[in-house]
């Protein structure tokens, strides 16, 4: 055994025990300091830690896919992109989150909001870098359960606490719907690897004529992938959840955790359920299921959110509308060019998401609430907030030169090269229109309205920081797409699917 | 050496935008107003120079492309193209963008939010002029997208204003009713040809790969998309509510240049159309259609832009009458003249409205011909053009498009087109009689206007006049060239010139019998010449036939155009709204903070889903 | 159906397990329900040893009738506002989520009905203890140090949250 | 024994489970069934750890985790109820609805 040990590639985690590191560290500076000392520069430190293991993650490439322990650990492509795009989102949401009010009541657990930051971004970091399912269950889950004490930090307020009860429920009762699904297909094959699973399901399959069991397991685990990105209709906690939860803490849930239900969504799907999915009758089943979890998710989201009064649920809804976007690549997934789509997406909606929220966040700490009224007549008052606010606000809507225009471009072109689903690309179509309506409404409110207050909204270093990178992005992919486009295409995003033997195979 | 970087035309006026958007607190408005023109006026530079380097010297154009980035291992092109189309839209949109500006000057003088105005003129011009100069589908729809929004913002632009509002935001929906087709048909032809690069498509249409029933459909999706935005029928109703913005938006938008660019779009995928009977005939008949119906409304109108408004809805319908039967060269060459004439009927109508204190009712106008001739003199010559008169340049361009009629042997759209003309003729001579002839109704003294705006009539004025004698640009056969524009084989043959002025002087003389002549026979009687008692006696049944003809069957026209306006259209509008909104109230009202109503929602779901795939099964 | 020793015990388990669930849910005193869901958790320890799962089930009544239960009698003293519970005052969600648990629980029975292709006994000498801990310090290492952070982060989290403001 | 008597056992605890999330007024007990639903999942890990198609250990180390997360969930969320408790002097779950529309 310890010959064994001593074989296995430890260095390969050196992005994650520097997170890690990070954790401890914090956590020693915050028993070790006298109460008296300020903490808010310990942002500074989670900071230093996720741009360190950016730093080792890039350090990586040229990538060699390796495994560690039968793939409980694995670093592949697919696992490298999206650690990159959890790592940069997350550094900029620590961007955000240094911003606090003077004296705030929860300045007492600074050290532990960005332990359990860093933490979350942990448990989605291992569940970017696992075929396992027991891996990937516990970083889900490490994820949620820090998610769930970070919608709930600021205690003091009663819809942050509420927020947080309503996560836990539904969190758990997705996560038990995912368990007793699994159950079934462990019951089938008897193995937690994906790759074993996958040929174990189609032998058994083939061997006794009947995929119920795999239906009904496949079923019951969709309800918890569905929660984690907040499909409708399994998306009605979001609203009040982002609501609830200060504004990184919401953008660090559309972005990081969506990333990674999505993540564990492609990999289950594509290697577990991939000798199913190609069969006429499964696939056509599966195609349907996901077309129209995408379609009710942008009908519900754009709607619904054109009755809110409040920014967060709008994004929120937005979020879920977007989510739904996306989805309607999936029923084509034979196609390999849905991962440069996916991918790209990803990064457009993340740094259109976090920019937003960032000056939600901005706004809300000045004028003390997140209602549309607070936005009103933001222009007069701080112009290039307004700006960028309008900006991101153009790309979620998907307004030509932005970042977002793009990112629904090359959706559709993939959806339409690769299936004939023309239902979910009017519903995109008409549903995209409507979401003009309300994201208009916030730009004319910033615009037009009348600002209670003349003075400018204050922002500190760190989110101006933040906000010009963001803006930086969305125009910069917007206009010159092909920087970030080119890269994704040159990613071998086939070596995240196949057994390691099998890419040495393809290699060689 | 001809230049090659097509993508100066859009660049400076773009400039000017953001220049004017981010520096609009500190500017000062002379300074915004001059930068807007300088962007302007070097796009408008450089027009000239191509238009003669590209028209007059016949140099051939060449374009370089510029990879964008690539999509499933696709490159997609930033390409434009100087065909003789494109020169003559370039030419047409920085000529009056230009004009509009300096006319601007002394129209919205005094208006607090005039730098915003301009960078909204400067951001409309560079799209409109990047969408004219695109050659990839994409791209085009780009620009197509954002002139829309342009026209949604100015539009609204007196937002304070509820049926501004309401205009915009009507504009904004159907519009995009039709941005949907086209956004369906770029889509498809990506799927079927695998390039949005036009040049790659035509190939493709020549070669055979897009064909048939494909061909069918996508050209009748782009033809949706140019339906909506050239407001032919049945989605026109949003350009004459679009007449709540200010007029020089009027001029500019809807009359000479975005609305023009359905007609623009069809033109330049002809290629599309031409291999499909159906769809031409579809967009002849719909062209027609809208051309006559729109005319029958305009004579019932009494605002003065809104007139001008169902004109220029007709006046586009019979452009796309002209494309449905085969002639991309009469369609533009109308296009182009409609853009001076209509432009400058706009703005003359602007003058008159300013100089009576923001009056718009032309029944409360009158007399304003002996007061400034400044406007009357314009205000004919823009008459006497649209109404088809030689040599103005309607005549011309008209004359070209009803041959083209006859050319292709469909009679009943023949007699549309003539039919067309008449009430052309007779509703804008109306319009003209109400406005300048006889007694002034009001009594309020007349504005004087200014000569940033006397400038701008006079050189539109001037193009009226004597545009039709330069004959438009056409491709010479063994060009390479997306579209093809050849002349019409001989000439118009003399009865169809004679009925077609005919047509229009018959209109002209049927308006200027019921209100010059009519009007003052009242009074006097007694005393008038033997004669006038004959004029007298006959009036009485051209009265009749007046009530008849016009009054009572126009009346149940536009009473049932109304009634389709409201109902039909409206209530599509209405119900997408209403529909829309009881989705989001359905979705709120089960977001009742409960998260068992949550759970309870989510198992439902699941059920719903487990059921449809396994339940069959489970019993079985 | 042969009757052994394992049908018996299954069978008084099983009973005791969902009799404890239901009573749970016809309860109306908040401790009761407590008290009887503890119970069901202890029935289930005994099925597992039945699997022989014996390590699971020793975990089971430590973790879940041992400390869940104790920690849930707890919560239930400290945030007790009254003692018996009421009915929920939304009778279509009621009665809807009856009707859905019903659906769901008849197409679960159906399912589990059909599973007649799985292998219906297995040697299970190998399942002792030491496999266990081989598993959790071999192949499952990774998981298994993840599943320490996790806890860390529960403790971090629930101190947080449950502890009074306002002492220092 | 037949497996399917275990697992229609997980079955009826896992939908009693979800009735009482569904149905309870007192967020503890909500909190409890839903420990009951991870549990049933847990009875359906052990079960077909014996006796599945490839019965081996897996099953039951992925109920120990599981009982680890389940542990960790409750732990947060009764923390999360004192949180509310504190706020609102009570933890009746149909109250608990600021967050709406």
């Amino acid at each position: 055994m310890n010959k064994v040990f001593a074989q296995i590639e430890w260095s390969l985690l050196t992005p994650e025990t520097t997170i890690i590191a990070g954790i401890v560290l914090l956590l020693l500076m915050d028993l070790l300091l006298p109460a008296s000392i300020s903490r808010r520069w310990f942002g500074l430190i989670g900071l230093a830690s996720v741009l360190g293991s950016l730093a080792f993650v890039i350090s990586q490439l040229p990538l060699k896919p390796a495994e560690i322990l039968f793939g409980t650990y694995r670093l592949d492509p697919m696992s490298l992109v999206f650690k990159l795009l959890f790592l940069t989102s997350t550094a900029l949401i620590l961007l955000v989150a240094m911003d606090r009010k003077k004296a705030d009541k929860t300045d007492r657990y600074i050290a532990e909001e960005y332990i359990l930051m860093l933490s979350a971004l942990l448990g989605a970091m291992f569940l970017a870098s696992s075929v396992d399912v027991i891996t990937l269950f516990i970083g889900l889950e490490l994820l949620s359960i820090s998610s769930y004490i970070l919608v709930g930090m600021r205690k003091h307020e009663r819809l942050a606490t509420e927020a947080a009860w309503k996560y836990v429920i539904y969190g758990g009762v997705s996560s038990a719907f995912f368990l007793y699904g699994y159950s079934f297909l462990y019951g089938l094959s008897g193995t937690t690897n994906l790759f074993a699973l996958g040929q174990r399901l189609a032998e058994v399959v083939q061997s006794t004529q009947s995929d119920l069991f795999i239906v009904a397991g496949l079923c019951l685990m969709l309800v918890g992938f569905a929660f984690k990105i907040s499909l409708a209709p399994f998306h009605m906690w979001s609203p009040d959840v982002y609501q609830g939860a200060s504004s990184p803490v919401a953008s660090f849930l559309a972005v990081v955790s969506k990333a990674a239900g999505i993540l564990f969504l492609i990999r289950f799907l594509l290697i577990a359920m991939y000798p199913l999915l190609r069969s006429e009758v499964w696939g056509e089943n599966m195609m349907w299921v996901l077309a129209i979890l995408a379609a009710v998710s942008m009908i519900v989201g754009n709607t619904v959110a054109l009755r809110q009064q409040n920014v967060k649920r709008i994004l929120a809804y937005s979020g879920i509308a977007q989510a739904g976007y996306l989805f309607i690549i999936f029923p084509s997934l034979q196609s390999n060019l849905i991962f440069v789509s996916v991918s790209f997406y990803l990064v457009v909606y993340m740094l259109m998401t976090i920019g937003a929220f960032a000056i939600v966040h901005v706004v809300s700490k000045d004028t003390g609430n997140d209602g549309l009224t607070s936005f009103d007549g933001l222009y007069r008052r701080s112009p290039a907030l307004a700006m960028a606010m309008t900006l991101f606000l153009f790309s979620l809507a998907g307004i030509p030169l932005t970042a977002g225009f793009i990112g629904k471009v090359s959706l559709s072109i993939n959806a339409f090269a690769s299936s004939h689903l023309w239902l979910l690309l009017s519903t995109l179509f008409v549903t995209t229109v409507i979401s003009y309506y309300y994201y208009f409404r916030i730009v004319q409110r910033m615009f037009v309205g009348k600002a209670t207050s003349d003075q400018k909204v204050s922002v500190s270093i760190f989110p101006a920081l933040a906000i010009l990178l963001v803006v930086l992005g969305t125009i910069g992919f917007g206009i010159m797409p092909d920087i970030l486009l080119s890269k994704l295409e040159t990613v071998k995003w086939g070596y995240g699917l196949i057994p390691l033997e099998g890419i040495q195979q393809l290699k060689n | 050496m001809m230049f090659t970087w097509a993508w100066v035309y859009p660049l400076f006026p773009l400039i000017a935008f953001v220049l004017l958007i981010a520096l609009r607190d500190v500017m000062k408005k002379k300074l915004a107003v001059i930068v807007s023109l300088i962007g302007i006026g070097v796009s408008f530079g450089f027009a000239v120079y191509l238009t003669w380097m590209g028209i007059f010297q016949q140099s051939v154009i060449q374009t370089t492309k510029y990879q964008w980035f690539s999509i499933a291992g696709k490159p997609l092109y930033l390409d434009f193209m100087l065909e003789p189309l494109n020169i003559v839209m370039i030419f047409l949109v920085s000529l009056v963008s230009l004009l509009v500006q300096i006319y601007s000057m002394g129209y919205m003088k005094g208006d607090a939010r005039i730098t915003t105005f301009y960078a909204y003129l400067s951001l409309f011009t560079s799209s409109m002029l990047g969408l004219v100069i695109s050659a990839n589908l994409l791209q085009i729809y780009f620009f197509w997208e954002l002139v829309g929004l342009c026209s949604f913002l100015l539009v609204g632009f007196w937002y304070f204003k509820p049926e501004a509002k309401e205009a915009a935001k009507k504009a904004f929906i159907i519009t995009r009713i039709g941005d949907i087709g086209l956004l369906i048909a770029i889509f498809m032809i990506f799927q079927k040809v695998g390039s949005f690069d036009l040049r790659v498509i035509q190939h493709a249409v020549d070669s055979g790969v897009l064909t048939g029933g494909a061909l069918t459909t996508v050209a009748i999706l782009i033809f949706v998309g140019a339906v909506g935005k050239s407001g032919q029928f049945p989605l026109h109703t949003w350009l004459p509510d679009a007449m709540e913005g200010p007029t020089p938006v009027s001029a500019l938008i809807h009359a000479a240049t975005m609305v023009a660019a359905g007609v623009y779009l069809v033109g330049n995928l002809f290629f599309l159309f031409e291999g499909s009977e159906v769809a031409l005939t579809t967009v002849a008949y719909i062209g027609g259609f809208t051309a006559l119906f729109a005319a029958t409304i305009a004579v019932t109108q009494n605002d003065i832009k809104r007139v001008l408004a169902y004109s220029t809805v007709s006046q586009l319908g019979f452009m796309m009458l002209g494309m449905g039967v085969g002639s991309v060269y009469a369609s533009s060459f109308h296009l182009l003249m409609h853009g001076f004439f209509k432009a400058l009927l706009f703005l003359a109508a602007g003058a008159v409205i300013v100089a009576l204190h923001h009056e718009q009712d032309i029944r409360k106008m009158g007399g304003l011909w002996k007061q400034s001739k400044w406007l009357s003199i314009p205000f004919l010559i823009g008459c006497l053009s649209i109404s088809g008169i030689p040599p103005f340049s309607g005549f011309f361009s008209k004359d070209e498009i009803l041959y083209a009629i006859q050319l292709s042997g469909k009679k009943d759209l023949l007699a549309i087109g003539l039919l067309t003309t008449f009430f052309t003729a007779f509703y804008m001579f109306r319009l003209f009689y109400l406005v300048f002839a006889k007694k002034s109704r009001g009594d309020q003294k007349v504005h004087s206007i200014s000569r940033s705006m006397k400038v701008s009539l006079a050189v539109l004025a001037v193009f009226s006049i004597v545009g039709g004698f330069f004959s438009f640009p056409t491709t010479s056969a063994n060009a390479e060239t997306i579209t093809q524009i050849t002349k019409l084989q001989g000439h118009a043959p003399l009865w169809l010139i004679g009925s077609a002025v005919g047509a229009s002087l018959l209109g002209i003389l049927l308006a200027t019998f019921l209100y010059v002549w009519r009007q003052g026979s009242a009074d006097g009687l007694a005393k008038r010449l033997s004669w006038l008692y004959q004029v007298s006696y006959r009036k009485y049944w051209i009265d009749e036939l007046y009530q008849m003809m016009f009054v009572s069957s126009l009346k149940a026209v536009a009473w049932f155009l109304n009634g389709f306006d409201r109902f039909v259209v409206g209530g599509i509008v209405r119900f997408v709204g209403w529909g829309t909104m009881s989705i989001g109230r359905l979705g709120s009202m089960m977001q009742n903070g409960q998260i068992q109503t949550y759970v309870l929602v989510s198992l439902i779901a699941f059920l719903i889903l487990f059921v449809s795939l396994a339940f069959g099964r489970l019993i079985g | 159906m042969e009757i052994t020793g394992e049908f018996i015990a299954f069978f008084i388990l099983s009973v005791l397990a969902i009799c404890g669930a239901v009573f749970m849910i016809f309860f109306t005193n908040v401790v009761h329900m407590g008290v009887s869901m503890a119970f069901t958790f202890l029935s289930i320890a005994g099925i597992y040893f039945l699997l022989n799962a014996d390590f699971l089930a020793v975990i089971q009544i430590m973790v879940y009738t041992g400390a869940i239960s104790i920690l849930m009698l707890f919560g239930i003293m400290m945030t007790r506002h009254k003692e018996t519970e009421e009915k929920l005052n939304r009778p279509i969600h009621y009665w809807l989520s009856i009707a859905g648990a019903g659906v769901l629980l008849v197409s679960l029975v159906l399912l589990s009905r059909g599973a007649t292709f799985v292998s219906d006994s297995v040697d299970t000498k190998g399942y002792g203890i030491a496999k266990i801990g081989e598993l959790f310090f071999g192949t499952y290492m990774i998981p298994f140090e993840l599943a320490s952070i996790l806890l860390l982060v529960a403790l971090i989290g629930s101190i947080i949250m449950a502890k009074k403001e306002g002492q220092e | 024994m037949l497996i399917a008597s275990y697992l229609a056992l997980a079955a009826i605890l896992f939908v009693i489970g979800l009735i009482g999330v569904l149905t309870k007024r007192n967020a503890v007990i909500v909190l409890f069934s839903l420990e009951l639903m991870l549990n049933a999942a847990n009875i359906n890990f052990v079960t077909f750890s014996k006796m599945g198609l490839v019965p081996n250990l897996n099953g039951q180390v992925f109920a120990l985790f599981n009982v680890v997360v389940a542990a960790a969930e409750a732990a947060v969320g009764l923390a999360i109820l004192f949180a509310i408790y504190r706020n609102r002097e009570t933890i009746d779950a149909e109250k608990l609805n600021l967050l709406k529309g």
